[in-house]
């Protein structure tokens, strides 16, 4: 039957000898991953290693162990949608806190001088705490 | 290919077997997306807490046991292969294979739970529990009990995700035991590997966020 | 016409309501229709409820201080209209009873793709609707539909069941979502492209993309807030180092998509029902097509207009203010075109069309309304105000409800073969969008005066449009109880329809009405797209 | 024609130059909108009784658009709205940036009521008072939920996050009183939580400071002990609250709402109690003072009658603190009147 829908299956199975390929490359970047932690990188390296290394290894287990490779079309575009939604929602959720009203934010390590010359008002008292 | 396997599982509404696992994948697939975004929900926590308490969850990281988490990625790694083999085993017909192999993967999770186990428990003991039950005076610094209250949400649910992946591969262990898979019919096998898949994907963000800060 | 129109053995045999008889065949049906039908049932309930709650806020609200309720009753009532009007009845409306319907029918496919699915989307409904009103018998919760922390983490009241029915409730949203999109990915008849699918059938996968991506956030949004309520993990709570924004920004990723699910399936319908009555195809049908794609995908982008008076950073704001202004567009586009499509049509005035023109036009003056709200200076004085209220009113009250009242009209026909009484409907429509205007114009200049939402009571200066607001929603209320009626008298007494009233040329009506309980007997093939109306013999033929 | 528009669109008085500004945009924003409306709808009622149906199966033709119409559809209303953001950001960003030279409030928001400082004194309740043609910068907080200050006649609206600092600023114009409202949902008393702004002379304003802080001096000379900063009902609350639990009132009695060894005295006051032997009594101040002196003489329902009695132990006035302190206990109090007018407190002077 001659059907308007997108060609159902493409490729056909591979050898298992692939997936322990894999299988290695996931280990060795693990162990990646933790010999990069000993190196005590500066601040925004330290968290790119780690996310690079974690989305390497992200990327080959959806591309074989899940089949993403073979499997095109719809399913690769909901993985990249959904993905670059949640990139979205963090991203904007950072970029406000970050260049928030800075006593809009707990007080942090440095110290920051108000545009307008006020000195940091007093601690807030937080929540009242519960009777 | 058993034309009356065929049959049974080729529902009406269905034009032909090719469509009906497409539309099967396809709807795993969409499943695994809502998946992503529950746990975003928490990684948008855990960034912002992270931004606004830097040091704080530096030095809090140092109080969870690196190297369970390490032989944690291993675990669940080794069982990320053990799944594909098995739908490998199952595309060929090796159900009693596919079978062993899911027991293996079981296994596996089971693994993971029980460190994990020890881990929750040592955080008991000490008190490095979340928000108002935060009681460990060693690192006392603000943000500290927010570096557990995000830890145990995020793991608490991933080993949520665990306990379910494994009912589910249980089940279809048992399927392939029985011999309910041919090469003409595995998507159970297919769709259950996917969400074990996704229960590993998560957990490689996991590890170096929260065992490597 | 290459689908093949309803032959005379077809309309004979047993129709989907008739082909199996007792609860039992009910309550496990697979079968997309009569899922449909009962989640026509248990929506309009839902409505009813809360239109209920919401005819008590008017009452409260008709004089300035205490009228028939104390303040924490008042504001369980606000919550709980909320909560029910959009969880248990705007988010699933349209999509559970006309998508799950008519989207099968229209693609020529025989079912959903997965039917057990479809039916636990029932259920699951069900359970969400028993926790809200188990939550309701527990006092109800005293938050608002919006939950903000840490009020809703601290209240004495009892929130969780009802957090929990915004749970359950969105599984249940997602897993039609997912149904829908599979649906249109594999289900398809053959010839029927992508380029020739209808209208709705666009808006409703736009729809159900949000769905998916959207929900799960709300879901993991809610539990936290539950977590919190129970447990104190501190996560919002900024005694403890938590961001009270934080759970703001979670709750709108989700909610302001949420509205796109609430408006676009109401596009989707009327999209239908211009085309149908004014006999023309979509003036720009790859534009009104795409235009939910973008919809569904700037829709995203823009949450943070709820947040210029909440402490989010100046140029957070600045960002979502510039997005929101894009995702006007889209609408701006559909709006368009459906006013093209009239031209030199030839245009049926009947019930459907008459709420058709109260959309058009409520959903200008509300979407611009939204831009307005969204040019973030002016926010400033109308956030939480009820220009706000008033915004959103016009939107779901004045777009989608009349949307769902056409599509109830349109469609009443085709899902139990039966006639109204057309001079009723008219009346009712024209009592509907007069009580409509009445009662939120006033909302607006309230608004502008400054009155705050969710306010008990309220200084006199506010009392007389508080007067004129409550007046415009009886009249409202009577409108729709008088559409309850003569839709009830038509199903028992009401005479049969003919196979197709409207003349209409979508694809849902190459079936019997109602429909058989297998949609074709054969699977039909498509040559071209929906409401093509311009060839004589073609016309003649329908006719 | 401000003015015209203004009343016709029922916006309230314009009481900083903020407002002034804003309510230009508003006149464009809401007459283009109304415009919008009406144009799409005018020609969607003449293609009703230009294309009505004449007679049945009416052969209509194909139309479809030319690029031209799509990008007429796209352009205007995004020209229309584009301009709109780029007059209302620039107003935005001004509002979020207060000048260097403003004069600094502190506001605090608690359920349900706004608490104004001043540094250097003196504080008030629910009545802000700033000098005319002067900025104010308002730092704005809460003690529990989210509050939100908003003065429709100053178009300004900023919440109040509880832990957090957030701010905003104005410029009053001339002398008046400008109502205050709660905007952020914060329980039952959120729309009770009213308050006033008062818009002083210049000169006014600074000799009421000045008059204001000699009057805290002379307050702290006779004040009890240095460092309590309450205002005057908080300070017999909290007193009651200490004698309370120095008479071992806690050992029995909670305030959230547990039952103890005695009943709970959260919403206590003002309920209807059934005393044992199925009478009933409405709780006022009486008759807590009642239930400490002779507690025996009216059991609650369900109680054993333990509760030793303090008569001759507590004098008056501590029994009056402690009943202001149960009073305060309510979880539901709802001021009456908008504002009570303003309560001064001490402030340590630096
Ligand atoms: C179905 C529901 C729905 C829909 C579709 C919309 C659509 C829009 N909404 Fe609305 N909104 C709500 C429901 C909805 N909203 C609700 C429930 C709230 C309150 C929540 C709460 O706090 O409780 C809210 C609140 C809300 C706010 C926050 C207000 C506040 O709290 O301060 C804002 C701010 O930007 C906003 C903006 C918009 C915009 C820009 C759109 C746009 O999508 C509108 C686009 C449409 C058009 C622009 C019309 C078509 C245009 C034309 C035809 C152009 C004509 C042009 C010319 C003449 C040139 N909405
Ligand atoms: C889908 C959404 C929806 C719908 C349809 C409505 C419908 C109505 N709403 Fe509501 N409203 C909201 C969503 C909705 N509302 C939300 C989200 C809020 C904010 C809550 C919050 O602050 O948290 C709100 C708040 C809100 C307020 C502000 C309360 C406050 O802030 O203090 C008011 C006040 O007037 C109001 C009034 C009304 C009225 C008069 C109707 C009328 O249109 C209702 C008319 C309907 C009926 C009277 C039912 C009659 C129906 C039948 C008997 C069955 C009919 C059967 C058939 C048609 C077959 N609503
Ligand atoms: C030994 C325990 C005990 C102590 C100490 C105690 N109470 Fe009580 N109180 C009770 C009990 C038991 C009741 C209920 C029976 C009754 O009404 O006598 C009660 C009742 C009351 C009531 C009436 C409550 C109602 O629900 O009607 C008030 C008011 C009260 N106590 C005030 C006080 C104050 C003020 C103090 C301290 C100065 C105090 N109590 C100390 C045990 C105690
Ligand atoms: Cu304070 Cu509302
Ligand atoms: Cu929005």
């Amino acid at each position: 039957m001659a059907h308007a829908t997108e060609s159902a299956h493409r490729g056909k199975a591979h050898g298992a000898g692939r997936y322990v390929a894999v299988w290695v490359a996931l280990l060795v970047l693990t162990a990646l991953t933790y010999a990069v932690r000993r190196y005590d990188m500066q601040e925004p390296w330290h968290l790119v290693s780690a996310l690079l290394i974690a989305v390497t290894k992200a990327t080959l287990v959806a591309l074989v162990f899940m089949h993403l490779w073979d499997h095109g079309g719809a399913t690769r575009l909901a993985v990249l949608t959904s993905v670059a939604f949640a990139a979205l929602l963090i991203g904007l959720v950072l970029v406000d806190n970050a260049t928030r009203f800075p006593y809009a934010n707990p007080p942090r390590a440095a110290s920051y001088q108000d545009p307008a010359g006020a000195p940091r008002p007093p601690a807030p008292a937080g929540r009242a705490p519960a009777h | 290919m058993p034309p009356e396997g065929q049959a049974t599982f080729l529902q009406h509404h269905f034009p032909d077997a090719p469509t009906q696992e497409h539309a099967a994948r396809l709807g795993m697939w969409l499943f695994l997306a809502t998946e992503v975004l529950l746990f975003t929900a928490l990684f948008t926590g855990y960034a912002l807490y992270r931004y606004l308490f830097s040091e704080t969850f530096h030095a809090a990281s140092k109080y969870i046991e690196t190297s369970v988490g390490l032989t944690n990625t291993v675990v669940l790694i080794t069982s990320s292969l053990t799944v594909a083999l098995a739908l490998h085993a199952a595309r060929q017909g090796q159900g009693r294979r596919a079978a062993a192999l899911l027991a293996a993967t079981l296994a596996f999770g089971g693994v993971f739970m029980v460190l994990k186990g020890f881990e929750y428990h040592h955080h008991f003991v000490t008190g490095q529990l979340p928000g108002r039950f935060y009681a460990f005076a060693e690192l006392a610094a603000p943000g500290a009990a927010m570096f557990f209250t995000i830890y145990f949400l995020m793991t608490g649910l991933h080993g949520l995700h665990v306990l379910i992946g494994m009912g589910v591969l249980g089940w279809l262990a048992g399927r392939a035991w029985r011999g309910d898979f041919s090469p003409a019919y595995h998507t159970p096998v297919e769709l259950g590997g996917l969400y074990w898949h996704l229960v590993d994907l998560i957990w490689i963000f996991l590890f170096p966020l929260l065992y490597l800060i | 016409m290459s689908p093949s129109p309803a032959s005379d053995a077809a309309a004979s045999a047993p129709s989907y309501l008739t082909a199996d008889r007792g609860m039992g065949s009910w309550l496990t049906t697979r079968d997309h229709k009569r899922i449909g039908v009962m989640f026509l049932v248990l929506t309009l309930t839902a409505f009813a409820l809360g239109g209920l709650f919401a005819m008590l806020i008017r009452l409260e609200l008709l004089t300035p201080g205490p009228t028939i309720m104390d303040a924490m009753t008042y504001n369980r009532m606000f919550s709980l209209h909320g909560i029910v009007m959009i969880f248990l009845f705007m988010i699933p409306a349209i999509p559970t009873v006309f998508g799950n319907f008519f989207l099968p029918l229209m693609i020529g496919a025989q079912d959903v793709a997965f039917p057990r699915l479809n039916l636990a989307t029932v259920y699951m409904y069900c359970l969400g609707l028993g926790l809200a009103v188990y939550g309701m018998i527990q006092g109800g919760s005293d938050t608002g539909w919006t939950f903000y922390t840490p009020y809703s983490t601290t209240t004495t009241a009892v929130v969780w069941p009802v957090l929990l029915a915004g749970f359950v409730l969105g599984m249940s949203s997602i897993f039609t979502g997912i149904n829908f999109i599979v649906t249109i990915h594999t289900l398809r008849a053959p010839g029927l492209t992508w380029m020739r699918l209808p209208i709705f059938v666009w808006s409703m996968y736009a729809t159900s993309v949000i769905q998916v991506l959207a929900t799960p956030v709300l879901g993991m949004t809610l539990l936290l807030v539950a977590v919190e309520n129970v447990f104190g993990f501190g996560i919002f709570d900024a005694a403890r180092g938590g961001d009270p924004v934080l759970f703001q920004h979670l709750f709108w990723f989700y909610s302001h998509p949420a509205v796109y699910i609430m408006i676009l399936p109401a596009m989707a319908v009327m999209s239908e029902v211009v085309q149908a009555f004014s006999r023309k195809n979509m003036f720009g049908y790859k534009a009104v097509a795409m235009s939910s794609l973008g919809i569904a995908f700037v829709g995203f982008f823009v949450w943070g207009h709820h947040l210029f008076t909440s402490g989010q950073s100046t140029f957070a704001s600045g960002i979502f203010g510039v997005l929101t202004m894009f995702v006007g567009i889209f609408t701006a586009i559909k709006v368009f075109n459906w006013t093209a499509t009239m031209y030199q049509g030839s245009i049926n005035f009947s019930a459907p069309f008459v709420y058709f023109l109260g959309f058009l036009f409520f959903l200008v003056f509300g979407g611009m309304t939204g831009i307005a709200l969204a040019t973030v200076s002016l926010d400033v004085h109308w956030q939480d105000t009820y220009f706000v209220v008033a915004h959103f009113h016009f939107i779901m009250v004045g777009s989608t409800i009349m949307a769902f009242l056409a599509a109830l009209h349109y469609w009443w026909p085709k899902m139990f073969g039966k006639t109204y009484s057309e001079r009723w409907a008219l009346v009712a429509a024209v009592m509907v969008i007069l009580g409509f205007i009445f009662t939120f114009v006033p909302l607006f200049l309230l608004g502008n005066m400054g009155m705050p939402r969710r306010y008990y009571s309220y200084p006199e200066r506010f009392w007389p449009l508080n007067v004129a607001a409550t007046a415009g929603a009886s009249v409202l209320a009577m409108g729709l109880v008088v559409v309850l009626i003569y839709l009830v008298v038509s199903l028992v007494w009401g005479r049969r329809s003919a196979p197709n009233p409207w003349g209409s040329r979508g694809f849902e009506w190459n079936t019997p009405s109602p429909p058989g309980k297998e949609n074709f007997p054969e699977t039909p093939t498509f040559t071209h797209g929906p409401h093509e109306y311009q060839t004589p013999d073609e016309v003649k033929h329908a006719a | 024609m401000n003015d015209l528009l203004r009343r016709l669109l029922f916006l309230p008085e314009q009481g900083s130059e903020y407002a002034r500004s804003v309510d230009f945009l508003h006149y464009f924003v809401i007459i283009a909108t109304m415009l919008g409306a009406t144009a799409v709808f005018a020609a969607a009622a003449f293609f009703v009784v230009r294309y009505r149906r004449r007679r049945e199966g009416e052969v209509t033709p194909r139309v479809e658009p030319t690029a031209f119409h799509e990008v007429v559809f796209v352009g205007l209303p995004l020209v229309l709205f584009l301009s709109w953001f780029a007059i209302g950001f620039p107003q935005y960003v001004s509002l979020q940036t207060p000048p260097r030279d403003a004069m600094d409030v502190y506001v605090q928001g608690k359920k349900w009521m706004w608490q104004f400082a001043y540094p250097g004194g003196p504080n008030s309740t629910d009545v802000l008072r700033v000098p005319a043609g002067r900025p104010v910068r308002l730092l704005l907080t809460s003690r529990d939920v989210i509050h939100s200050f908003f003065v429709p006649a100053f178009r300004l609206k900023q919440d109040a996050l509880p832990g957090r600092y957030t701010q905003t600023w104005f410029k009053a114009t001339e002398p008046g009183r400008h109502q205050v409202f709660c905007a952020e949902y914060c329980g039952v008393g959120h729309s009770a939580m009213l308050g006033e702004v008062v818009v002083m002379k210049a000169e006014e304003f600074d000799a009421w400071v000045a008059e204001q802080r000699r009057g805290l001096v002379q307050a702290q000379d006779s004040a009890p002990a240095p460092g309590e900063t309450f205002d005057v009902r908080g300070s017999l609350q909290e007193q009651g609250r200490k004698l309370a639990s120095e008479y071992g009132c806690f050992g029995c009695h909670s305030v959230d709402g547990a039952q103890h060894i005695g009943p709970t005295w959260r919403d206590l006051y003002g309920k209807t109690e059934r005393l044992e032997g199925g009478k009933t009594v409405r709780v006022d101040e009486a008759y807590i003072t009642r239930s400490m002196m002779d507690p025996r003489a009216e059991v609650v329902a369900g109680y054993q009658p333990v509760m030793p009695t303090f008569q001759g132990r507590v004098p008056a006035p501590e029994v009056a603190a402690i009943v202001e302190f149960i009073k305060s206990l309510r979880t539901d109090v709802v001021a009456a009147e908008p504002s009570k007018g303003p309560i001064y407190v001490p402030v340590p002077s630096k």
